[in-house]
């Protein structure tokens, strides 16, 4: 099966899943307990206004009606209106995609940078203390959660020393001509050192276990014992044939670390006043503002899918044997 | 119940003292009525009743509520009754006792806002016996309270509304329905180095509009950075249910009237208010004042305005409904006609309605709402003709306003910027590293604020006593509390001073009557007072709550908790003092 | 001339305990000659190919003797001395060839690697190179571009050839390179070793426990067992008259397809345990003539009717000859 | 092994067969265990995991002797006190004891990881096993059912439940076993491919043995060690996992756990207030719990994989 | 003997295993568009129509080139693998029409030694539960008394010795020995073995070889032995199949085989064993290359493409009695047998 065939069969597949997912959070709003719009209408309204505006959220038709709706909606990302604003959802969360994105790529971005190397440093002095120094240590990050770290970093870093600020993305009033010069501004960058490197703080260890774990393992193959013996040096034999093999389970992995790290906004956003998906979401919950927490939840869904597809993709392009089937 | 701890006394004087058997301060305006003292046969029936349950949000959110409903819990163990005090989240508190009725007590609290200020809103909501599903969920009913509050609903002489709304306070006092247990402070911290002319409106606190038009910067920073803790719901003309909202819908669209000083309300985009009889009332605007896109702002664009309300179902259509008829007078004039006459008028729909551009809102009427419903539109880029004009929302961050430069009432900064800032602590430290000039609504420690303010000389802060309150409200409905007389004892048991001063450390006033007093007769105090007004007493570690007697001395050298401005009018002092 | 000499090597690895998987062992090696190794599994025949290559694993070390390499003492070189012998003078193909191959690049880079990490060759000559070798090992030169996963196990084994070569070096070490093989591709590659063998005329040592094997393709041959040396000399020599219980039982043990079918006898018992010290001959406790002696000191390697062997001759060699194709005399040995 | 052959012999010798059999049999099994515990020799950081996992485990058990305070008793008095000999690591806002709360949050802590960990094992491995033995439509099927719990983002999926649902514990462990066996299922279904294919398995089936019997006898004690592998992320998982709904206030507020402990101290601005005893100890607590586990895992993994074991 | 309901037929007489046209292909993967798009499935042909039959007390062996189908012809054989055509017989039932029943005792009676001894056995059991285990399934008594005997027929001995045993307690030749062990307990009729000493030390060999060889007389069985090396299988076997790319393409008895092998692909293959004489250097390989996938077969014999003597007749399928021997017994598969044997 060629490259293409994959591509298509992965896609659909995705697609699929995606309508899945969908499909089972629908029934899941449906099935909570409560009226959904409780919040909206509140207590101002007579029976006859409040029915108005069930009819306007659509909450009037019959499920099936609703569900066909709110399955179109997956594609027009016309997500309907929020219970509480009566904005458009899409409105609302599409720039919260980016801050998310950006946020969550520089932090898994900077951990495999941290952690890939991290990991091959400690398989290459295996059996040192210096190793188990800093396998402890990657534990000990892995171990701390996210919300506390960020709490200590904003305390440490924000609240005693005054170097960066507490949370939020900007410094106030600015506007920006683009995303691109948002997101390279000094003060859009100042803002992301301490969430981004609380996150990878956590993140970097599992590449970076996992490339420790990986790189041992390769450094058993015989390949690369034959790359030495070819009279190649150590380093060469390292970087070259065992690294490289070593790097293909942590592709894998980046999928895995990219879905906890989009599942993972939720957390760091709300800590670090975030304007991003996952912060709106936990917003969206708490107001049980349906049609918002559905639509985040299903952006960061199908962003999950796509970590996972594009991590298929790499895999198959660093490792030659995928033959795609 | 009374007689279970020696401690029935209260229960059996005729004269009720507010608050512990040893509170000096005498309730002269109050005639307690014989038939409420318990009779025996009702108190019978009460003690069929095995444990009274107080319900209250958990600790970690506002540790004083728990900790003043378990000194409440206390104090009824003491009449004799078995008391637990059971602890629920909001979303589960709102759902029992709003929407259910199997409950006994409960801990409640109603925050001040600006449409509060006039009695009307919680006197009518909170007592009229229709609106059991709303804010009376307590299930009161008194008939004569009824009438009496619907009655200065159309009063137009301020003394006569001001003596029906003091009688409808005694009934509600007298029955009890509810126990009030304070008034909280708002505090409200700003950088009193960088800015000059906060207005801090009593019953309010100083975020209002006053200060917003009022306020200057001394330095050549002319922006102003304002911090709030939620997102803003929407910039809606016709939709302002949001509290973060209110200043930015202000800012943006002007009223007809405003509240002054003094909360009453007086002209604005208006020039006067002409009742030219009972039901007709002849409203003059300014002229040659233009929308921000430059377009004139005309007696149609107000009328315009007005009849969305009416034609559409929004948060003000209540205050429109005894409009019978708009007329337009010419380019400038428009009338309004009502079907009775209808006294709070001026401030409930003047006061509130915001003027919109017609040419912009035919278009979006007629075109562009996905919904039926002119409260559920967003403009890209709001339209008004206030002293500000919309820049950027971005959403869950900040929403940026700058000066309107033709407004009539021109600002003396150049832009607001609205940030949104969901952690205490991050608005705290950017307040004092200066990113921030004023937190909006400060929801932490007003201990800890007062100690970082104190440290910080750049940073003054304002200490005041809003409309807004805590009470504990009983299911009415529901042995014991349907016998009034056991309300009443009730709410005598409680030492109001002692939950004030030890619990909530002076952050606060105890309450001698329900609600608030009328505070279109409130008054203002200039910033410069505000940081002193701040001082309070201290609390000491002796004066626990439960050791019922003691109270916290005040602070001696300490002006009163709120600051009363010399031109407060006060005619209800003995109400509220 | 001597290519290659080997004295008294002793290895260990290092371990809970330690292991001494060759222990005395002494042999040399003529230029263009092909020695061959045998023994049982464990006996210590990779270590040894892997002490002369230097590449012992990392708990591996030489304990004693020396490695003496065209003159050149090369038993404790430093890594960078160590890397310019290292595929230049002498390449192995090693046990598991099959997995030698780094999966995610292509052959050709893999054979380039191998040249240009030696000689400073540019990418064109060493990639025409790359194409020579292969079909040198008689592999189709356009599958250079493949990936090792896209050739079956022999091909990959003359890729493994093809690179051993690529620097022509004096000595090749093959490590059991037919082991996991079909009949069929084992010869196809031992044919093909054997041609290139003389036509570029360098030495080998073909490590591997096929007598059969040996005596197909060596000259001399090394027999081994319990990581001492048996038996070593010409291979006629040792095929037509072995003398030592244990490569007489070797041979008694291996079938063949030619001449009339006889009965196999099998040794019984398992070889010694490295990790401890031996006193005595190491086959002493599966020999069927070992006398006292033999468990008590450890037999000097001594030159018999034109070979060595290690052995104390317990009983003549004549009647060992004799006896040692017979199973009775294994089966009265008592079983371990 | 008693049988015929031995009913000719007298009783005497019967029983001292019998005895050295006992004696052979306990001393293998002791030899057993030995073997199995022997990798903690070797794994001192295993060792330390399972000695912090037993004081934790200790601690939960005998939480009201140890601890020196009723946890959910407030005493304004004493509100956010620092540490002293009375309250050995300070008090909350409400005054409640910090070291009380954090020895009763122990219970929670490890009922939401062991319950967890053991329905991801259970799911997960089941999942795996038949998956992976029955391979063709049904294997089809449950790695899509994989897939699928592999698309959805892991905390706000547990957000949404717990925030739909009442915020209880059950609710977290049901939210974190309806999605963590995932990766079990995964992992256990590639090893069930490759052991599928051994030989043993094989001559089980030539045998005539069940499915059922092959899968629950030959398989499944062969994926077990994953499987606890898997089980004691599993735990680790749960605990942050629980933490982190807590602290972004989906927790059961009336509970005492060190999610929640975190959630209060952020809500009375304990880092404000520098009551720096109130969010470090909950967070080390967590901390500790969750290393513990990753270190009894990692140590075993170690052990599982030659590969990474030292040289 | 406790088995109350022989539903086989013990006392037939033919041949106790005997196959015809027997084939086994695996369908190649292919993506699910591609199948949408109605593109064909092509086959690995494994096994591609064989006949065999083995007599009872009769050792067949069954050689050729990795990848030939041996393995899966002898899983196929013992029910391990569904035959995707043509019929097995056992004790001259069909398979395919067993009853419950009878394919449960078919089960008791055809067990299979595999070749790698550190994979044969299960790492958790002990020997003793190893080799209980056929007998818990088949709910058979007796089971001490029969795991005794069976470590002593497979020469473990003493039993005690081993019975509390794990494998990795035990050596390959030990190992092997266990298979065996369990194989045997249930006192099989057919046996399949696949390689079983190409993994173990040659000192062994010879004992594990010569042990098969006497149970298999011993006991009376019909045995299979599958080997890449016509030097095992000629110490093994009576009779011998040579296959290639799924069929068999000579037979015969194996001293007649290997003295005078008929096919050309049986020549190269005798003559690729390397051979313990110094004398005897190695010669040019008959064959160059390795055998096509079994997947696009070439038209007629299949061995043409890689055959020195491929002539224009081999365009043709030959069948495998193509050329026999005058007793029938020696048969190869080709065109060109009388030009081979004149070189
Ligand atoms: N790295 C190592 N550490 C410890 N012991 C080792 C190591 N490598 C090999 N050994 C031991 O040394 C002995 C000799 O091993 P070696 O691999 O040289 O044998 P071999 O003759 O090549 O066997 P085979 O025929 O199985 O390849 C064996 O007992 C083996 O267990
Ligand atoms: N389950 C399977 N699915 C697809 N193809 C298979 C399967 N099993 C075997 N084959 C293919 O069938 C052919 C015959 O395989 P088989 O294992 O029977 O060969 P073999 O003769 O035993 O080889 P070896 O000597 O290497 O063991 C091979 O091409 C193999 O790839
Ligand atoms: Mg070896
Ligand atoms: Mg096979």
């Amino acid at each position: 099966m060629g490259l293409k065939e994959f591509v298509t069969r992965r896609i659909i597949q995705i697609v699929v899943l995606y309508f899945a997912i969908a499909t089972m959070l629908f029934f899941l709003f449906r099935a909570a307990p409560g009226d959904p719009l409780a919040a909206y209408i509140g207590t101002g309204f007579t029976e006859e206004q409040a029915a108005q505006i069930r009819a306007t959220f659509g909450l009037d038709q019959p499920l099936h009606v609703q569900y066909w709706k709110y399955m179109t909606s997956l594609v027009t990302f016309n997500f309907g209106l929020s219970y509480i604003t009566g904005d458009p959802v899409w409105g609302i969360i599409q720039d919260r995609i980016w801050n998310t994105l950006v946020l969550m790529g520089t932090s898994v971005v900077l951990a495999y940078l941290i952690g890939v190397p991290f990991g091959a440093y400690l398989a290459w002095n295996r059996g040192t203390k210096r190793e188990r120094f800093g396998v402890v240590f990657a534990l000990i990050s892995r171990s701390a959660p996210v919300f506390w770290t960020g709490l200590l970093g904003i305390w440490i870093f924000s609240f005693k020393l005054g170097w960066l600020p507490a949370g939020s993305m900007s410094q106030p009033g600015v506007t920006y001509s683009s995303k691109l010069a948002q997101f390279t501004s000094p003060s859009f960058l100042r803002h992301l050192i301490l969430p981004a490197l609380v996150q990878a703080f956590y993140f970097y260890s599992l590449p970076a276990l996992l490339m420790r774990n990986s790189m041992l393992e390769v450094m058993n193959e015989d390949f690369v014992d034959f790359a030495e013996l070819k009279g190649i040096s150590d380093f060469a034999v390292m970087l070259k044939h065992a690294a490289r093999n070593a790097l293909l389970p942590i592709v894998t992995a980046f999928a895995v670390a990219a879905g906890f790290a989009v599942g993972g906004s939720v957390v760091l956003e709300t800590v670090f006043a975030w304007p991003g998906l996952g912060r709106e979401m936990v917003r969206a919950v708490i107001a049980n503002d349906y049609p918002v927490a559905q639509a985040t939840f299903l952006i960061l869904a199908g962003l999950v899918l796509i970590a996972n597809f594009l991590a298929d993709l790499a895999y198959g392009y660093l490792d030659p044997r995928i033959t795609y089937d | 119940a009374g007689d279970g701890d020696g401690d029935g006394d209260d229960t059996d004087t005729e004269t009720v003292a507010g608050g512990g058997g040893d509170d000096t301060v005498q309730m002269e305006g109050f005639q307690v009525p014989s038939e409420n003292v318990v009779p025996q046969s009702d108190l019978d029936d009460a003690q069929a009743i095995p444990e009274l349950t107080l319900i209250v949000n958990p600790p970690d959110a506002q540790p004083d509520d728990h900790e003043t409903s378990m000194f409440v819990s206390e104090e009824i163990a003491k009449l004799g009754l078995d008391t637990t005090v059971e602890t629920m989240t909001w979303p589960s508190q709102s759902s029992t006792v709003w929407d259910g009725t199997d409950w006994d007590m409960t801990f409640w609290q109603m925050v001040g806002r600006p449409s509060r200020l006039d009695p009307d809103e919680f006197s009518v909501q909170m007592g009229h016996s229709s609106f059991q599903e709303g804010y009376n969920y307590y299930f009161w009913e008194d008939d004569e309270y009824d009438e009496k509050v619907m009655a200065q609903r159309e009063e137009l002489d301020q003394d006569t509304r001001e003596q029906l709304i003091k009688e409808c306070q005694q009934i509600f006092h007298d029955r009890g329905p509810s126990t009030f247990l304070m008034y909280p402070q708002k505090t409200i911290p700003w950088n009193s180095e960088r800015w000059d002319g906060v207005v801090e409106l009593n019953g309010m606190g100083a975020v209002n509009m006053l200060t917003f038009s009022n306020i200057e910067p001394t330095g050549d920073r002319t922006e102003l950075n304002i911090a709030y803790d939620q997102e803003l719901q929407a910039l809606n003309p016709f939709d302002q249910s949001g509290e973060i909202d209110m200043i930015q819908h202000r800012m943006i669209w002007d009223r007809l009237a405003w509240p002054n000083e003094s909360a009453l309300p007086e002209p604005r985009l208006a020039e006067e208010f002409n009742w030219k009889d009972d039901t007709t009332l002849e409203v003059p605007i300014k002229q040659g004042h233009t929308f921000h896109d430059g377009e004139p702002v005309t007696a149609e664009d107000v009328k315009y305005s007005y009849n969305i309300h009416r034609d559409y179902s929004t948060y003000f259509s209540g205050p429109v409904e005894p409009v019978n008829e708009i007329t337009v007078v010419d380019d400038h004039t428009v009338e309004f006609s009502f079907d009775y006459h209808f006294a709070p008028f001026p401030m409930a729909a003047m006061g509130r309605i915001a003027i919109i551009p017609k040419h912009k809102w035919t278009d979006i009427i007629e075109n562009k709402m996905d919904v039926d419903s002119p409260m559920l539109y967003q403009e890209d880029e709001p339209l008004g003709s206030g002293p500000m004009e919309f820049v950027h929302w971005k959403s869950s961050e900040e929403v940026r306003l700058e000066r309107f430069d033709d407004h009539f009432d021109p600002i003396a900064y150049e832009a607001r910027n609205s940030r949104i800032i969901p952690s205490v602590q991050t608005m705290l430290t950017q307040l004092e590293n200066g990113t921030l000039d004023m937190l909006a609504n400060y929801r932490g420690d007003k201990d800890v604020l007062k100690d970082r303010v104190e440290s910080n000389d750049s940073l003054s802060m304002a200490a005041t006593t809003t409309v807004g309150f805590k009470q504990i409200s009983y299911n009415n409905d529901r042995p014991p509390f349907h016998i009034d007389g056991f309300r009443r004892a009730m709410n005598h048991r409680f030492d109001k001073e002692t939950i004030v001063n030890d619990i909530y450390s002076g952050w606060g006033r105890s309450p001698r009557t329900a609600w608030s007093p009328p505070h279109w007769r409130a008054g203002t105090t200039t910033s410069s007072s505000a940081t002193s007004s701040a001082c309070r007493p201290r609390r000491t570690s002796s004066s626990r709550p439960g050791s019922s007697g003691t109270r916290a001395t005040g602070c001696s050298t300490c002006p009163p908790t709120t600051p009363k401005s010399a031109t407060n009018p006060l005619h209800f002092e003995l109400l509220w003092d | 001339m001597t290519l290659l000499e080997v004295n008294d090597l002793h290895v260990t690895y290092a371990g809970d305990p330690d292991v001494e998987a060759v222990r005395g062992v002494s042999f040399t090696l003529e230029e263009g000659e092909t020695l061959g190794i045998v023994g049982e599994s464990g006996c210590g025949k990779t270590t040894l190919a892997q002490a002369i290559m230097g590449a012992l694993p990392d708990n591996g070390r030489i304990t004693g003797g020396e490695i003496i390499f065209d003159g050149q003492d090369i038993t404790h070189l430093s890594n960078r001395e160590r890397r310019e012998i290292r595929w230049e003078r002498m390449s192995m193909i090693s046990q598991s060839a099959m997995n030698s191959l780094d999966p995610v690049y292509r052959v050709k880079d893999q054979i380039k690697e191998a040249i240009q990490e030696h000689r400073d060759v540019s990418d064109a000559k060493s990639y025409e190179r790359a194409r020579e070798l292969m079909e040198l090992v008689g592999l189709d030169p356009d599958r250079v571009e493949d990936y090792p996963h896209q050739l079956s196990g022999g091909m990959r084994q003359r890729v493994i050839i093809a690179m051993s070569l690529a620097l022509d070096p004096d000595l090749i070490i093959a490590d059991e390179p037919t082991t996991a093989l079909d009949v069929i591709i084992q010869e196809q590659i031992l044919y093909r070793i054997k041609e290139l063998q003389r036509e570029l005329g360098n030495s080998m040592v073909m490590v591997t426990h096929d007598i059969s094997v040996v005596a197909e393709t060596c000259d001399s041959m090394v027999v081994m067992y319990g990581g001492e040396l048996m038996e070593s000399g010409n291979v006629d020599e040792i095929f037509n008259n072995a003398h030592h219980p244990y490569t007489l039982g070797l041979q008694n043990a291996f079938p063949s397809v030619e001449g009339e079918k006889r009965d196999l006898t099998s040794i019984p018992g398992s070889p010694p345990d490295l990790s401890e010290p031996l006193e005595g001959c190491p086959f002493a406790s599966r020999c069927p003539f070992a006398a006292p002696e033999c468990e008590e000191t450890v037999p000097v390697q001594e030159p018999v009717d034109g070979h060595r062997v290690r052995c104390h001759e317990p009983v003549p060699f004549e009647q060992i000859r004799d006896r040692s194709g017979e199973d009775e005399t294994w089966l009265s040995q008592n079983k371990v | 092994m008693s049988d015929q052959n031995t009913t000719a012999l007298d009783s005497e010798s019967n029983v001292d067969a019998l005895d050295t059999e006992l004696s052979t049999w306990r001393e293998r099994q002791a030899d057993a265990w030995r073997r199995r515990l022997a990798f903690l020799k070797r794994e001192p950081m295993g060792l330390a995991g399972i000695l912090i996992m037993l004081a934790i485990v200790l601690v939960a058990v005998f939480a009201p002797v140890i601890a020196p305070y009723n946890p959910t008793e407030t005493d304004y008095g004493n509100s956010l006190e620092p540490p002293t000999a009375e309250h050995p690591l300070g008090t909350d806002s409400a005054g409640r004891d910090i070291f009380s709360q954090l020895v009763f949050g122990a219970r929670p802590a490890l009922q939401i990881g062991l319950l967890s960990a053991i329905s991801v094992a259970f799911v997960g491995m089941n999942v795996g096993l038949i998956a992976g033995y029955y391979g063709g439509y049904v294997d089809d099927a449950l790695m899509r059912l994989v897939d699928f719990a592999y698309g959805i983002p892991f905390t706000p999926f547990i957000i949404v439940l717990v925030a739909l649902w009442e915020p209880s514990k059950w609710t977290i462990v049901g939210a974190i076993a309806l999605l963590l066996w995932r990766q079990t299922a995964r992992v256990v279904r590639s090893h069930v491919l490759n052991l599928k294919e051994k030989p043993f398995v094989k001559s089980a089936r030539t045998v005539g043995a069940s499915d059922r019997r092959i899968i629950y006898r030959h398989i499944a004690p062969n994926v077990l060690p994953l499987v606890f592998l898997y089980g004691s992320f599993a735990i680790a998982w749960a605990i942050l996992t629980e933490a982190a709904i807590s602290y972004l206030g989906f927790g059961d507020p009336t509970a005492v756990t060190w999610g929640q402990m975190l959630q209060s101290a952020q809500q009375s601005q304990a880092l404000a207030r520098d009551a720096w005893w109130w969010f470090t100890m909950p967070g080390i607590a967590i901390m500790l719990t969750v290393i513990s586990a990753f270190l009894i895992g990692r140590g075993y993994e170690e052990q599982l994989n030659p590969e990474l074991q030292e040289p | 003997m406790a088995i109350t309901e022989q539903s086989l037929n013990w006392d037939y007489d033919g041949p106790i295993m005997e196959v015809t046209g027997l084939e086994k292909h695996f369908p190649q993967s292919t993506g699910i568009i591609h199948q949408l798009i109605g593109g064909e499935t092509s086959h690995v042909k494994a096994v591609d129509g064989v006949d065999m039959a083995i007599e009872s007390g009769e050792t067949m062996g069954l050689v050729g080139e990795s990848g030939c189908g041996k393995s899966t012809l002898g899983e196929v054989l013992i029910g391990l693998q569904e035959p995707t055509g043509g019929s097995i017989k056992f004790l001259g039932t069909e398979l395919d029409s067993m009853s419950d029943s009878q394919r449960k005792e078919f089960r008791r009676n055809v067990q299979m030694i595999f070749q790698d001894p550190y994979e044969s056995l299960n790492p958790r059991f002990s020997v003793e539960q190893w080799i209980r285990e056929p007998l818990e399934v088949h709910d058979m008594d007796n089971q001490d008394e029969r795991i005794y005997e069976a470590l002593e027929r497979a020469e473990l001995t003493p039993p005690e010795n081993y019975i509390g045993e794990h494998p990795h307690e035990l050596s390959g030749g030990e190992r092997q020995r266990v298979s065996i062990a369990r194989a045997l307990v249930l006192e099989p009729k057919f046996i399949v073995a696949d390689e079983p000493v190409s993994m173990l030390d040659v000192s062994v060999r010879a004992s594990i070889l010569n042990l098969l060889r006497d149970l298999v007389d011993d006991l009376d069985m019909g045995a299979l032995y599958i080997s890449h090396d016509l030097s095992l299988i000629r110490q093994m076997c009576d009779r011998t199949s040579v296959m290639y790319l799924g069929k068999v393409v000579e037979r015969g008895p194996t001293e007649q085989l290997i003295k005078g092998p008929k096919h050309p692909y049986a020549r190269a293959l005798l003559d690729a064993v390397p051979v313990p004489n110094p004398d005897h250097n190695i010669s040019e390989p008959q064959l160059e290359g390795e055998p096509p996938d079994p997947v696009e077969l070439p038209e007629g014999c299949n061995f043409r493409p890689r055959c020195p003597f491929a002539a224009e007749e081999c365009f043709e399928e030959p069948g495998l009695d193509a050329f026999q021997t005058a007793d029938g017994e020696h048969a190869a598969a080709c065109w060109r047998v009388e030009t081979v044997d004149n070189m």
